[in-house]
């Protein structure tokens, strides 16, 4: 085992990392929680020229329980449902006082498919220059897991749960993407924490962009999804490989570019890592065709998007990239 | 300069003599003229600022909690149910201490519904920590919004410029504009303390514990009792350089030494002094205008009301229920228990639009004769417009029987 | 102080004929306050507006109840009980129209509207005039030109100097031949006694 | 004084209740974690399946990041032959490499030939300590691969080594046996002169026994290593019958490397699965013989076939003599030879397999399946055993020597011993490998004067420990070919350039070491891993005053390098 050094010079080293840390440690999340390690990531492509505007949900709670802040940038959050208008409003001072300081909204699925919904609609057609970020975590996890319109057909929630009468969420998890793209702004991206470096480099080409750019950070939550704290990453590689989360990029409403499947699963593999599937596993009729019918949602995002390109063992189809694989020294990484 | 202008139009000229850097609003009436107002002084170059149309009020009152957050001197404007739906955002801006004016075209609040005048959509939003100072004439409105961005940056507490919507906005009359260098020089240009900026970061908007939120409201609750030194202040330090004051916290006019008291808010107080000057008794009232709500300014009042028999508050706005109105409530509890007290008799009038006439200070001086006028009334409520269904005819009740004989 | 109810219907610019009366009046040197009834209604409905007058200061932000002078911009307009609301028959109506006075006074008695004999009545071809001048049917700065001439308190030069503040160019100069073609169109002070009952109330 | 009254922990709150960047550093949320990971080094399946031990992945891992010259340096800490080994070496690291479950195993010894091939051309020379008199002096019999390795180990560390050597030339059965187009004799010449010029003591045609004897050897040196190798073929006993036209493979490669040339026959058959019985079979290709036969009870690399059974020669070695014309039978044992008179005109041949029931040896043949095999020669090469000469005292008739797994030969006071002569030999990199395990000993030996208890095995890295999500597929890089001529004598593929070979370094998936990739820095949640420019073995330091103990960091390790283990 390591000798530790003293935590004088862990913290020296701390400030020497050869990153952008926006987000400290010593915030509450959960144990492998995707949201958390989604906005450093961001921030660590954003930098440290930034405003952040944050929706009221488990992000704003858990990183800024006064007297303590694990913010790096200025940082305000306001509301559950005006994160986008307050962003707005900091992008038009900015502009005013003529400065260059990029503005980020960041919010969960509930503050953006659903109640904060209308102020994000206002924001992109008034085109701001705002990076707009729904970590979506599929639920309200803040207020102990109800469904949300982001949340996926069949999924349990608190508020969609398993009975003998309903078996999970009925309806489908809105198509976010599509809706936002039709606003026709410069840029629009979904990613997920499996892929860091596609995710960082989506935030680079988005912030390059004037006007409006909006990213759906897929951010599994351990709490929510009923899965063992170390899998968060895994469950986002298998949300990626079955198709169910097409990754996907969107220049003023067309799909530019997507994230070819590396290894396409069946839905099957995704479900079994998550309680809030388990209804799904048991060996009935109806359970069986909600897998089937799971399986067919894969299968029509993958044909949509054309996410299957070219046979599977070759190597070439991939881009490399954006499928982070890993180099010896991690310079890629960096 | 004195001008006749639309108070609308007027409001948007102070707005813009204040140099906003960021306007958000959305259309209602009787707001529309303002905002209308300003986009075309931006349109036309004469303001320099971002103009941003969003789509709800709850985001026109965002954008500028965020614009201001940011380090920009920011304005909007609303009315009814366009501040009802901003409330959550007025608590928030509030609690924040986040500096921004907004211009309340006074309206009431549906349902049922109606765009016309009243009190109760700020009287809504009383408790959001925000100061609200009540405009008599569009001269005050127009001061009154100079004054409040004044008060707004040096309190850090967000300020609602109240103003009767059609009565003062959509009425053209002589007003003053100040010149700008003497705005200038009476608002220096906007710096936030507490800004968001890179350069030095900090986290706003906390999440706070049992341990420490009610010292974080008793912080907000001082703030906002301290700003009245700033609101006099700032009257005075605008007095210096105009010659004309909007009554501080609360002011007076009629003989000061009046045994018949009447307090009101907004426009009704000019009706009421043009009433005043023909009345028989004048010598026996005192008319008394309270400009700021927000902070209520209790010792003041009670300074005020010394040596009247009789106190009677006009409410424009009601909390159904509660036994009064919402001013004469708050009337009520700042006297309650003070030596010598007048008594007081609560009037609600004026809702949805209803003319307030000039027989309306009789009407009122009226109901001090009477010692069965109750503490609370309907003052002029029409009975024959109620169904009868609802309030047969025969059955009276000493409220409705006394606003009867004076509201033929 | 005088009150005048300016009745239109909505899209005739009666509100502007309000705010135009009272600059007029303010450029002259008096007090003056002009507001629109404040109502909901769309283009085409019966709209009214009011201007008040006074020497002196006032404060009030009522309604004018018993209006001195009534100008209304169309005269279907001039035979509903609306429009006589309250009216002080001792003052005028300008009326925009090309029928005579005689023949409006018959027709509201016949309607058994409240008239009283000598009433004044005045009449002008307002549309005409600004169809003429302006290639638009909007009558309402005829007709404040026409008022200011049969009242004469307020030149006519300061009707013009408020047309200035509203408009420029060609705009303008159609309107201030307008205005100078209307105010020859009336008898000019033939109502140059007016009520005096208001000033009384006014503020010292 | 309020109510909820409590000890002051934080300044008091100011407007707006604003809070300072970063001040959750004050709050320590590694009291959450129940479990923590630990960077925990782990032996990659490679250096287990290698005989010599090597640390492959270690060098594979500084070829891959650009230290060429320290690869080398990092490869001949175990092996002073890369450029021999990484020829003639049967590679079993490579059967075990992780990376063949994935998809196809990293070239090792492509990479290792090419290394060495460079630091012959570059003339490198080996990081060795000055020669210490004060350390006593030791002796090695035999300059074959093994000799030479253990000379080789204890000269680095200081000692005065002299090497006995009973022929002319050092190189034993390397330079002896094994034909040039599998290793240039080039590239063993220069191997050897770069080892003596370390100031080795070569002493030529010294025959143990002979010349000298092992106990002047005890007592003139500090400690004597043997290694005289398997010098003495394995008794063909076909059903007691031995016709004296009979000889031996080994034989048979010595005399065609000594002369030149040996007999022709018009359809031979070679007994035996190993390197010997495909060098010979293709030598007597190459030297006129109308048909070649290899008879092997073992089984031809493929699919299904395990470690157990496979064939012990080179697999690329198979398939060359596949495609050079010599007819493999596998799966099949001699039942009887056929003579007439004195002379073999065939041989019966069974079906048979090797047992492979985990803790059998021997073979199951299998009645029924008997068959005729006609031939004019036949030709056993079936190993070697030791050679007594010189060893009677210590042999007592054995075929190999007895030693512990620190090649320490029992019962004696300081002689050590590895190679061949051992049990397990068989390759060069068997006899570097024991060879550098008993001069570890020796020195520990002569240094401290103990013996170091028996190496315990450990095991390699689980490949369920892999997380292979984070490698593309990628195809081995393969060497150039040099000479297309069929039956050439000289080396068909030339070795890797660098750069090719930094390639297919590149392809190692470091297991159980780490790899540098930034994952464990990249993925926590919440930054308890931090960066440092340590040269540790990772560069990554765990901030356990943070750390919540979520496991994604060794869940998305990709070489399994950090494990979890409960809280203290």
């Amino acid at each position: 085992m390591e000798e530790l050094p003293l935590s004088a010079s862990l913290n020296l080293l701390r400030e020497q990392q050869p990153r952008f840390t926006g987000l400290e440690a010593g915030h509450r999340a959960c144990q492998g929680c995707g949201q958390a390690l989604a906005a450093r990531l961001v921030l660590e492509a954003a930098g440290p020229d930034v405003i952040v505007a944050n929706a009221t949900g488990c992000l704003e709670i858990f990183s800024s329980a006064w007297p303590e802040s694990a913010w790096r940038t200025p940082w305000i959050h306001s509301l559950f449902e005006n994160t986008a208008a307050v962003a707005s409003g900091i992008e038009a001072a900015m502009r005013a006082q003529g400065k260059s300081t990029r503005v980020l909204a960041f919010a969960g699925d509930g503050g953006t498919f659903d109640i904060g919904f209308q102020a994000l609609s206002g924001m992109l057609e008034r085109n701001h220059s705002v990076l707009y970020v729904c970590f979506d975590n599929e639920a309200y996890m803040n207020t102990g897991v109800q469904r949300s319109g982001s949340t996926p057909h069949g999924a349990w929630t608190t508020t969609s749960p398993v009975g003998s009468k309903t078996r999970g969420k009925r309806h489908y998890k809105k198509d976010l993407l599509s809706i936002i793209s039709a606003h026709r702004m410069p840029y629009a991206a979904t990613a997920s924490i499996a892929y860091p470096s596609d995710l960082r480099s989506k935030v680079r080409k988005a912030l390059g962009e004037e006007g409006s750019t909006f990213i759906l950070v897929h951010s599994p939550c351990p709490l929510g999804w009923g899965h063992e704290s170390r899998l968060s990453v895994e469950i986002d590689r298998l949300a990626v490989e079955t198709g169910l989360f097409p990754i996907l990029e969107m220049d003023r409403g067309n799909v530019i570019n997507v994230m070819p499947i590396r290894k396409k699963r069946p839905v099957i593999d995704y479900i079994r890592t998550q309680d809030r599937f388990r209804h799904l596993l048991e060996e009935s009729e109806i359970a069986q065709e909600e897998r089937d019918h799971l399986q067919a949602l894969c299968d029509f995002n993958i044909e949509r998007y054309g996410l299957m390109v070219g046979p599977e063992d070759d190597p070439s189809r991939l881009d490399t990239q954006s499928a982070d694989t890993v180099t010896r020294g991690g310079e890629r990484w960096a | 300069m004195l001008e006749a202008l639309e108070g609308s139009q007027a409001i948007a000229r102070a707005v813009a003599m204040c140099r906003p850097q960021v306007v958000a609003a959305y259309p209602i009436t009787p707001q529309t003229h303002i905002v209308e107002g300003l986009s075309g002084l931006i349109s036309s170059g004469t303001l320099s600022a971002q103009y941003i149309s969003v789509e709800s009020e709850f985001s026109a009152a965002s954008v500028v909690m965020g614009a201001s957050a940011a380090g920009s001197r920011s304005y909007t404007a609303s009315a009814a149910q366009g501040i009802l739906l901003m409330t959550e955002v007025l608590y928030n801006t509030a609690g924040l201490r986040i500096p921004t004016v907004m211009t309340v075209a006074n309206r009431a609040v549906s349902a049922p519904l109606s765009i016309w005048n009243d009190h109760q959509d700020s009287m809504s939003v009383r408790d959001s920590g925000w100061i609200q100072l009540y405009c008599a004439s569009n001269q005050e409105a127009v001061d009154t919004t100079i004054q409040a961005f004044f008060i707004s940056e040096k309190t850090e507490i967000p300020v609602m410029v109240c103003v009767d919507g059609y009565t003062l906005t959509h009425t053209l009359e002589p007003v003053d504009l100040p010149a700008q260098e003497d705005v200038d020089a009476f608002l220096p240009p906007f710096r936030f303390r507490r800004t968001l900026d890179p350069g030095a970061p900090l986290t706003v908007g906390t999440l706070v514990s049992p341990d420490f939120f009610t010292e974080a409201r008793y912080i907000n609750h001082q703030a906002i009792e301290n700003a009245k030194e700033i609101i006099r202040e700032a009257d005075d330090l605008f007095f210096g350089l105009t010659g004309r004051r909007s009554g501080a916290l609360i002011s007076q006019s009629g003989n000061p030494s009046g045994k018949t008291g009447v307090l009101v808010m907004g426009s009704v107080f000019g009706t009421l002094s043009d009433a005043l000057a023909s009345h028989d008794e004048k010598d026996q009232i005192r008319l008394l205008k309270l400009r700021s709500f927000r902070p209520f300014p209790n010792e003041e009042l009670r300074e005020a009301v010394r040596g009247l028999e009789t106190l009677i508050v006009l409410d424009r706005s009601l909390s159904p229920g509660s036994g009064g109105g919402i001013l004469g409530m708050e009337v009520r509890s700042a006297l309650f228990g003070q030596k010598s007290a007048p008594r007081i008799i609560n009037a609600v009038a004026g809702l949805g639009g209803r003319d307030l006439p000039l027989s309306l200070l009789g009407s009122l001086v009226n109901l001090s004769k009477s010692p069965d006028t109750p503490e609370f009334l309907f003052a002029d409520i029409k009975r024959s417009r109620i169904s009868e269904e609802i309030f047969p005819v025969k059955k009276t009740n000493h409220a409705e029987k006394s606003s009867w004989k004076n509201f033929p | 102080m005088i009150g005048i109810r300016i009745h239109g219907r909505g899209g005739q610019g009666s509100v502007s004929a309000a705010y135009l009366l009272a600059l007029a009046a303010f450029e002259s040197g008096l007090y003056a306050q002009a507001f629109p009834s404040f109502g909901a209604e769309r283009r085409g409905a019966p709209i009214s507006a009011f201007v008040r007058i006074d020497k002196l200061p006032f404060a009030r932000h009522c309604q004018i109840l018993s209006p001195d002078f009534l100008i209304v911009l169309d005269d279907s307009l001039l035979f509903l009980p609306e429009t006589l609301r309250g009216f002080d028959p001792s003052g005028g109506i300008l009326a925009n129209s090309g029928k005579q006075a005689s023949d409006i006074m018959e027709k509201l008695a016949q309607r058994g509207l409240s008239i009283r004999e000598n009433m004044k009545i005045a009449t002008v071809k307002a549309t005409e005039i600004s169809l003429s001048h302006l290639g638009k049917p909007i009558p309402n700065t005829v007709l404040v030109s026409a008022f200011l001439s049969l009242t004469g308190t307020i030149p006519g030069a300061c009707l013009e100097k408020a047309l200035a503040r509203r408009f420029s160019g060609k705009t303008l100069e159609a309107n201030l031949t307008l205005v100078r073609e209307a105010a020859v169109k009336v008898e000019k002070n033939a109502w140059a006694a007016l009520p005096e009952k208001d000033r009384s109330q006014a503020r010292a | 004084m309020g109510i909820n009254d409590r000890e002051e922990i934080a300044p008091g709150i100011q407007a707006g209740s604003i809070a300072s960047p970063v001040t959750s550093l004050r709050n320590f949320t590694g009291s959450w974690r129940s479990e923590r990971p630990v960077y925990t080094p782990t032996d990659a399946p490679c250096h287990f399946g290698c005989p010599a031990h090597e640390e492959i992945s270690a060098w594979l891992g500084l070829m891959a990041s650009g230290n060429t010259r320290g690869a080398w340096e990092k490869l001949v800490e175990t092996n002073p032959f890369p450029a021999i080994s990484g020829r003639v070496c049967p590679h079993p690291c490579e059967s075990s490499c992780h990376r063949g479950s994935y998809d196809s195993a990293v070239g090792i010894h492509n990479v290792e030939r090419a290394l060495g091939d460079l630091a012959i051309r570059e003339e490198w020379t080996f990081p060795m300590m000055p020669s210490d008199h004060t350390l006593p002096p030791v002796a090695v019999v035999g300059a074959g691969p093994s000799g030479l390795s253990a000379a080789y180990q204890m000269r680095k560390r200081g000692y005065r080594v002299t090497v006995f050597e009973a022929l002319s030339e050092a190189g034993g059965t390397i330079r002896s046996a094994i034909p040039s187009y599998r290793l240039d004799r080039k590239v063993l010449d220069s191997e050897v002169t770069r080892l003596f010029s370390t100031g080795i003591l070569f002493r030529p045609r010294q025959r143990l026994g002979r010349d000298f004897s092992l106990e002047e050897l005890e007592s003139d040196y500090g400690a004597v290593f043997l290694a005289p190798g398997a010098q003495k073929s394995r008794n063909f006993d076909v059903g007691g019958t031995t016709p004296a036209s009979m000889r031996h493979g080994l034989e048979i490669l010595k005399e065609y490397q000594d002369i030149g040339q040996v007999p022709r026959w018009k359809k031979v058959v070679i007994v035996g699965g190993g390197n010997t019985a495909l060098d010979l079979a293709r030598v007597l290709l190459r030297t006129g013989s109308g048909e070649v036969h290899i008879i092997t009870e073992e089984s031809l690399p493929g699919q299904e076939t395990t470690k157990e059974e496979l064939m012990p020669g080179n697999p690329q070695e198979i398939a060359r003599a596949i495609s050079e014309g010599v007819t493999i039978h596998p799966n099949r044992a001699v039942n009887r030879l056929i003579l007439q008179n004195d002379r073999v005109i065939g041989v019966e041949l069974v079906h048979a397999r090797k047992k492979h029931f985990p803790g059998t040896t021997g073979r199951d043949s299998f009645e029924g399946t008997e068959s005729v095999m006609m031939a004019d020669q036949i030709i056993p090469a079936i190993g070697q055993i030791l050679s007594p000469d010189g060893l009677e005292n210590i042999a007592h008739g054995r075929s190999r020597l007895t030693v512990d797994r620190n090649g320490f030969l029992t019962g004696s006071r300081r002689i050590f011993a590895a190679g061949d002569a051992c049990p397990g030999g068989g390759t060069v990199s068997h006899a570097i490998g024991s060879a550098c395990k008993a001069a570890d000993a020796m020195n520990l030996f002569l240094s401290r004067e103990v013996i170091p208890p028996d190496w315990e095995a450990k095991s390699p890295l689980p490949f369920e420990n892999l997380n292979l999500n984070y490698f593309d597929f990628s195809s081995p890089m393969t060497p150039p070919v040099s000479s297309t001529e069929i039956l050439s004598w000289d080396e068909p593929e030339e070795s890797f350039s660098e750069e090719v070979a930094r390639k297919e370094a590149g392809r190692c998936l470091s297991c159980g070491a780490c790899l540098r990739c930034d994952n464990c820095w990249t993925l926590c949640p919440d930054n308890a891993v931090l960066k440092s420019s340590g040269t540790n073995r990772s560069p990554y330091i765990l901030d356990y005053g943070f750390c919540k103990g979520c496991g994604i960091c060794a869940h998305e390790c990709p070489t399994g390098f950090i494990k979890m283990i409960p809280e203290p």
